[in-house]
């Protein structure tokens, strides 16, 4: 397991991973739960442990909508989607550029695309 | 600085008599070592040691003061120690601020079962004050030993 | 002239061997006032003090040091034999030259020299030692139990079994508490009105207990022993001594709109009522906010029908004084609100519910009577979701940081009850962890799975949304499966976390006790004082101190009530005398000391001084009350005028043994 | 503004409302206004003075005045009312005797300043579009106001009053003020280097007890300094160690209590910065306990008689800064 890369996460999110008490009220509430390989309560227990390079590979990174319904929810105060975000950013700083340009979006709508996501999309994939 | 190995410090610990004074005792039943130039006072509590206890011990030629008391939580009156970590913070920090070894005054929680707790305070502490040297910054020349 | 006799001891080889004792004697006796210096084998044994005692007739001596084990050893061991000799106990100090210098250091020379400063020490602070008196202070025999429900009832009764006078003081109309609002109690699944109302009625009809029900507890003064308590009688606008308990006025008064407090709001009642069928005192009130007399003058249909004529409209707050001995804390809990778990759509959606309002729709006494219908549509649910920690185990801005103890257990009962008695009903507990530590309780729970096939599963309820066809949308995750799961429910259940009762933190301001963040009462010691406040004399009782199910409330009850009768028991108590006392002539009245004081010791009052320069002046000084001073000496360094000092530990006592120790 | 003052406090006098009234008067130069308690319209017409150099905190006379019989007008800047409020606090004042009127602060005028500039002979001083015009017995000399501001005026920490019956002038607001400069530039420093420093200062002290006398919250019936039994009573310093141990007393008494009003300072006549000692305790509370400024409100509890069960440990102190 790489320390320094999961202190980079603890850091860059600002979470502290400890506090949750696993009970999922975050997965529990995810919209994007369908779409996710790994749902945010996995995402606070791996980084946990340390187990970080699945999720920097796993494509879930780009399904979260940054809704902050897990952060708003959680009993704790853990603040998933931060941590989803942080380790997001390594991934992007790992690639050493952006994930996705602008001009690839358009392609990718489709109706079902809710506005949120658009927005998101805009605001993650670029800098 | 100069260490002088024959220096023996003068120290003066306030205990409280709940935890520290038994841990000291225990200390004792367990016949585990710390220097002669530590002597303890009993207080009820730490909380009732004074700022005027701790500038007189220094004026009347102590090297070193510490003060131990109940771990915060465990105070036998509650509340003392809590009173005792915010006076004694702002004391030893106003020492500090005026130029007196910040390492010639120390808080430390000792419960009653920690005997070996106080005995390598008392030795970390008693050779910490060692290393100083005598008081000079905050004596009374009146009172200096021959 | 001090006369001041050392003593030396021995302890066998414990000391001599490496404490030159003759040394330490010899260099003593040259110490100002020492009259007399002699060193013993075991000066503890009979013949040590019958030395001591010899020597204090023999020289008059005015004080006594004894240079021997830790005075936690024994100081009290010589403080008896001086006090027998006839010198006041205080007057002796005690050295520790074994613990504290034999028993630790090795080398003769050094150790001799150590006993000899600790002896001086001790010499030093004898000349300023004062003779004390341990005051004492007559014990009042009666008892204030606050609150009536389970936990005050059982402390009740069990401090009158004892034979002492007992009050109840409820806020509520009757007493009973949540206890008389629950249906069935775990893990035996008795009925609690069959356990419960027994009690309340023995404790109406016990001859040593007093109830003051719609009362509250409006001012304490006093102390251990001593409290003077003033208990404010609400208005009930019905005369206690004349109603009956008929019942007729509240069938014939045409306010029928009010909702019903005891059923969780879940039906409705009279402006004038009696809250439950076997309520006590059984004795009607009238609701102010409601009634049409009192309101507007315009009605008085229950003055008419009251055949005794117990219907006073003019009745106000009446003030009751007593006068109490001891004083049980036992005020309860409540659930919390649950207005801001919007995602639970508690507020606006009918058919989401706690587990207060679920005992209250399943009981026979409830608004379905017994009949576990929706409240929205007063259908038959088919599904029903329980949703554990709701508010419990949080963040302190998301809710309790604690785990509320019962939720776990009465969730269980409720599912195993509904499985019971509707086995078309599938039921649904979403938790994260499942807590059953107590007698029976996890062969209860794993009963509930494992007999009655509720389905536990392991995750939260993230969102609930009502829909058009009035089901219920549940989306929660199955974290063994990891899998988002949506149930179609027809009923939601919420274990709402539970609080203290709003009236504890003005309680515990009046008693001068400590209350933690969450407004629980603090114990004196957690393990080895559990019912006890650190203030003497008040005893806790019940979930004011903590979250507990019935049987533990009622234990702690019990134990409450043995520390009640211990202090009742006693004629009168004996005051520690090394307390602080207060020079009032150097008082400033600044309050800084009352500040400190955990046992609200200090009060203040405004007194008449000649000034120095001969003019009278009335000025607030501090006064310290002996008998609940315990000692601990925060007010000497609060106080800015070092008018507040400390008997046994005055700052000249301990200037002094820091100056002989310094020297 | 002084005629105002003087109009409002002859219509109370009037009145009835009040039957004294505490300000500052003229004193033998034009520098040094003192406090003064007036009793009658011509007394007032006659000496009393409020401009650049009334500077004392007439707060502390009110624990005598406000035990007299009827009430008593005072006019207190903003500053002064910390110190009242603080004293209402330790029920040192009787707020009912007092009629409250808040008046504008400074900046005040330290003469030393100004005599520092080698400026003798002080007639007058006027403060024309923020240039001193001084008359001297040796002629007219002139200086730039803010040169000769106050060392208490220059730190100014809140223009707003905190406790009063009536205002003249606007109100003012709490000020982001750099006061703890100093007491940062000291932490800095080596431990020697602060022992040396507070040996020249304190060295200096001459036990005039001036600084406790005035100081608002050095209120008590009898000192710890003054009373033989108290176990440190001194008259004069005898050595450095009671030169220390005086001012360490003294701040460790006021602490959280002391509303950093600076007269301590303003008096000394050995200009010793003694607010410093006090401003140290400031900032350790501020940054270790929270923001706490003693006298701004009347609920606060003072943070040396409450406590928090995660307060930070003494080791703080050894484990920051410089050694």
């Amino acid at each position: 397991m790489n320390k320094y890369e999961k202190d980079w996460i603890d850091i860059t999110s600002g979470v502290n991973v400890r506090k949750c008490m696993r009970c999922g009220k975050c997965t529990a509430t995810c919209p994007s739960f369908d779409e996710m390989e790994y749902h945010p309560h996995q995402f606070v227990y791996m980084v946990e442990k340390g187990d970080i390079a699945p999720l920097l590979g796993s494509d879930s990174l780009y399904k979260c909508l940054t809704c902050f319904a897990c952060v708003e929810r959680c009993p704790r105060g853990v603040e998933p989607a931060k941590v989803v975000e942080a380790v997001r950013l390594a991934a992007v700083r790992k690639q050493g550029n952006n994930h996705l340009i602008p001009d690839q979006i358009p392609a990718m709508l489709d109706d079902d695309m809710p506005q949120q996501a658009i927005v998101t999309a805009f605001r993650k994939y670029t800098k | 600085m100069q260490v002088n190995e024959n220096f023996e410090p003068v120290i003066v610990a306030f205990c409280c008599n709940w935890c520290s004074y038994a841990g000291a005792d225990l200390s004792g039943t367990n016949r585990l070592n710390y220097p002669t130039n530590v002597k303890i006072i009993r207080v009820p509590c730490s909380c009732r040691v004074n700022p005027m206890f701790i500038l007189r011990a220094f004026q009347k030629g102590a090297d070193g003061v510490i003060i131990c008391g109940c771990h915060p939580g465990d105070c036998h009156y509650t509340s003392g120690n809590y009173f005792t970590r915010r006076r004694i913070t702002l004391l030893y920090s106003m020492l500090d601020f005026l130029g007196i070894e910040r390492n010639r005054t120390r808080l430390e929680w000792v419960s009653a079962a920690e005997g070996a707790k106080f005995a390598a305070v008392m030795n970390e502490f008693t050779e910490d004050v060692r290393k100083l040297g005598p008081n000079r910054r905050l004596e009374d020349l009146r009172c200096r030993k021959k | 002239m001090q006369k001041i006799g050392v003593f030396v001891c021995h302890c066998g080889t414990n000391i001599a061997a490496t404490v030159d004792v003759k040394a330490v004697a010899e260099a003593l006796a040259n110490e100002p006032g020492v009259v007399i210096s002699q060193d013993y084998q075991y000066m503890c044994s009979e013949s040590g003090q019958d030395l001591v005692k010899s020597a204090i007739k023999e020289h008059n001596l005015t004080g006594v040091v004894v240079c021997s084990c830790s005075p936690r050893m024994h100081e009290n061991t010589f403080r008896k034999a001086a006090a027998a000799a006839g010198l006041n106990p205080y007057l002796v100090e005690i050295a520790n030259i074994r613990e504290q210098c034999s028993w630790i250091h090795k080398d003769i020379a050094s150790a001799t020299e150590k006993a000899i400063v600790l002896g001086k020490a001790a010499v030093a602070k004898v000349h300023l030692n004062t003779p004390l008196t341990a005051g004492e202070s007559p014990v009042v025999k009666r008892a204030l139990v606050i609150g009536g429900g389970i936990a005050g009832i059982q402390t009740a009764l069990d401090i009158a079994e004892a034979g002492f006078e007992v009050d109840i003081v409820e806020k509520e109309p009757t007493i009973g508490g949540k206890m008389a609002q629950i249906d069935k109690t775990f893990p035996t699944l008795d009925c609690a009105a069959c356990i419960l109302t027994p009690k309340m009625v023995e404790a109406a009809q016990n001859e040593k207990i007093t109830i003051h029900s719609f009362s509250e507890v409006s001012d304490v003064k006093g102390f251990v022993g001593n409290f003077t308590v003033t208990i404010k009688k609400k208005a009930r606008y019905v005369d206690e001594t004349k109603c009956t308990g008929c019942g007729l006025c509240t069938e014939k008064c045409p306010m029928k709109k009010v909702p019903n407090e005891f059923n969780m709001g879940l039906d409705n009642r009279t402006a004038v009522y009696i809250p439950f069928a076997q309520a006590v005192p059984k004795v009607a009130t009238i609701d102010p906010n409601y009634c049409l007399m009192l309101k507007n003058g315009k009605c008085g249909v229950c003055s008419k029908v009251c055949s005794v004529g117990a219907i006073d409209y003019k009745q106000t707050d009446r003030f009751v004084e007593q006068k109490y001995g001891a004083i049980v804390v036992a005020t309860g809990f409540n659930p919390i609100k649950l207005d801001k778990y919007d995602e639970f759509a508690y507020s606006w959606c009918p058919d989401v519910v706690t587990s207060l309002e679920l005992e209250r729709l399943m009981n026979a006494a409830g608004p379905n009577g017994g009949t576990l219908l929706r409240p929205s549509d007063k259908k038959h649910p088919h599904t029903i979701v329980f949703v554990q920690c709701v508010g419990s185990r949080c963040d302190d801005e998301k809710g309790k940081p604690y785990c509320s103890k019962i939720c776990c257990m009465y969730t269980a009962k409720h599912a195993m009850l509904i499985r019971e008695k509707y086995p078309d009903t599938e039921v649904y507990v979403f938790y994260i962890d499942v807590r059953t530590p107590g007698k029976n309780f996890d062969e209860f729970y794993r009963r509930a799975v494992e007999q009655y096939g509720v389905h536990y599963i392991k995750g939260m309820v993230g969102k609930v949304t009502p829909k058009a066809d009035g089901t219920i949308d549940v989306q929660a995750s199955d974290l063994l499966s990891n899998e988002q799961l949506h149930i179609d429910a027809d009923m939601v259940v919420l274990a709402a976390a539970i609080e203290p009762d709003k009236t504890a933190r003005p309680l515990a301001t009046m008693l001068t006790t400590q209350m933690d963040t969450n407004d629980f009462f603090t114990e004196a010691h957690p393990k080895l004082r559990p019912v006890e406040s650190a203030t003497a004399g008040i005893f806790l009782s019940g979930a004011c101190q903590g979250p507990k199910d019935i049987p533990e409330t009622v234990a702690q009850a019990s134990a409450a009530a043995a520390k009640a009768i211990g202090l009742l028991c006693k004629n009168s108590i004996t005051c520690n005398p090394c307390v602080a006392h207060s020079d009032e002539l150097m008082c400033n009245g600044c309050s800084s000391c009352e500040k400190v004081c955990p046992y609200g010791a200090i009060t203040y009052q405004d007194k008449e001084f000649r000034m120095p320069d001969r003019t009278m002046a009335i000025r607030r000084v501090a006064s310290v009350n002996p008998a609940v001073c315990q000692g601990c000496g925060a007010c000497t360094v609060a106080c800015p005028s070092g008018a507040m000092d400390l008997n046994g530990f005055s700052n000249s006592q301990i200037m002094s043994e820091v100056d002989a120790i310094c020297k | 503004m002084q005629e105002e003052m003087i109009k409002r406090a002859k219509e109370l006098l009037a009145d009835g409302t009040v039957n004294r009234v505490l300000g500052w008067k003229k004193g033998e130069f034009a520098y040094d206004s003192t406090p003064a308690v007036f009793e009658t319209a011509e007394e007032l017409e006659r000496d009393f003075v409020c401009d650049d150099f009334t500077q004392a905190n007439l707060s502390k006379y009110l624990i005598k005045e406000s035990r007299k019989e009827g009430k008593i007008l005072a006019f207190l800047k903003p500053c002064d009312t910390y110190s009242f409020n603080q004293l209402l606090n330790e029920h040192r004042i009787i707020r009912e005797n007092v009629y409250v009127i808040g008046i504008p602060g400074g900046p005040k005028l330290d003469v030393e300043k100004i005599k520092a500039k080698g400026i003798s002979g002080i007639i007058s001083v006027k403060n024309e579009n923020f240039t001193l015009k001084i008359e001297t017995l040796y002629g007219t000399e002139t200086m730039p106001f803010y040169e000769a501001i106050s060392e208490k005026c220059a730190n100014c920490k809140s223009k707003k009053h905190v406790e009063y019956d009536e205002l003249i002038g606007a109100e003012g607001d709490v000020l982001n003020s750099k006061r703890f400069d100093m007491v940062e530039q000291l932490e800095n420093m080596t431990s020697q280097e602060r022992y040396d420093f507070w040996q020249s200062e304190l060295s200096k002290c001459i036990r005039c007890n001036a600084c406790r006398n005035v100081c608002p919250a050095c209120t008590c019936e009898n000192c710890v300094f003054d009373n033989p039994k108290s176990g440190i009573d001194q008259k004069a310093a005898a050595d450095s160690f009671e030169e220390k141990m005086f001012h360490i007393i003294r701040a460790f008494h006021v602490a959280g209590r002391c509303t950093d009003c600076g007269e301590c300072t303003r008096v000394c006549p050995q200009n010793i910065p003694l607010h410093l000692l006090n401003r140290k305790f400031i900032k350790d509370i501020n940054s270790l306990y929270g923001e706490y400024q003693a006298g701004a409100d009347r609920t606060t509890k003072c943070p040396l008689t409450d406590y928090k069960e995660d307060d930070c440990e003494p080791s703080v102190v050894h484990e920051r800064g410089v050694e």
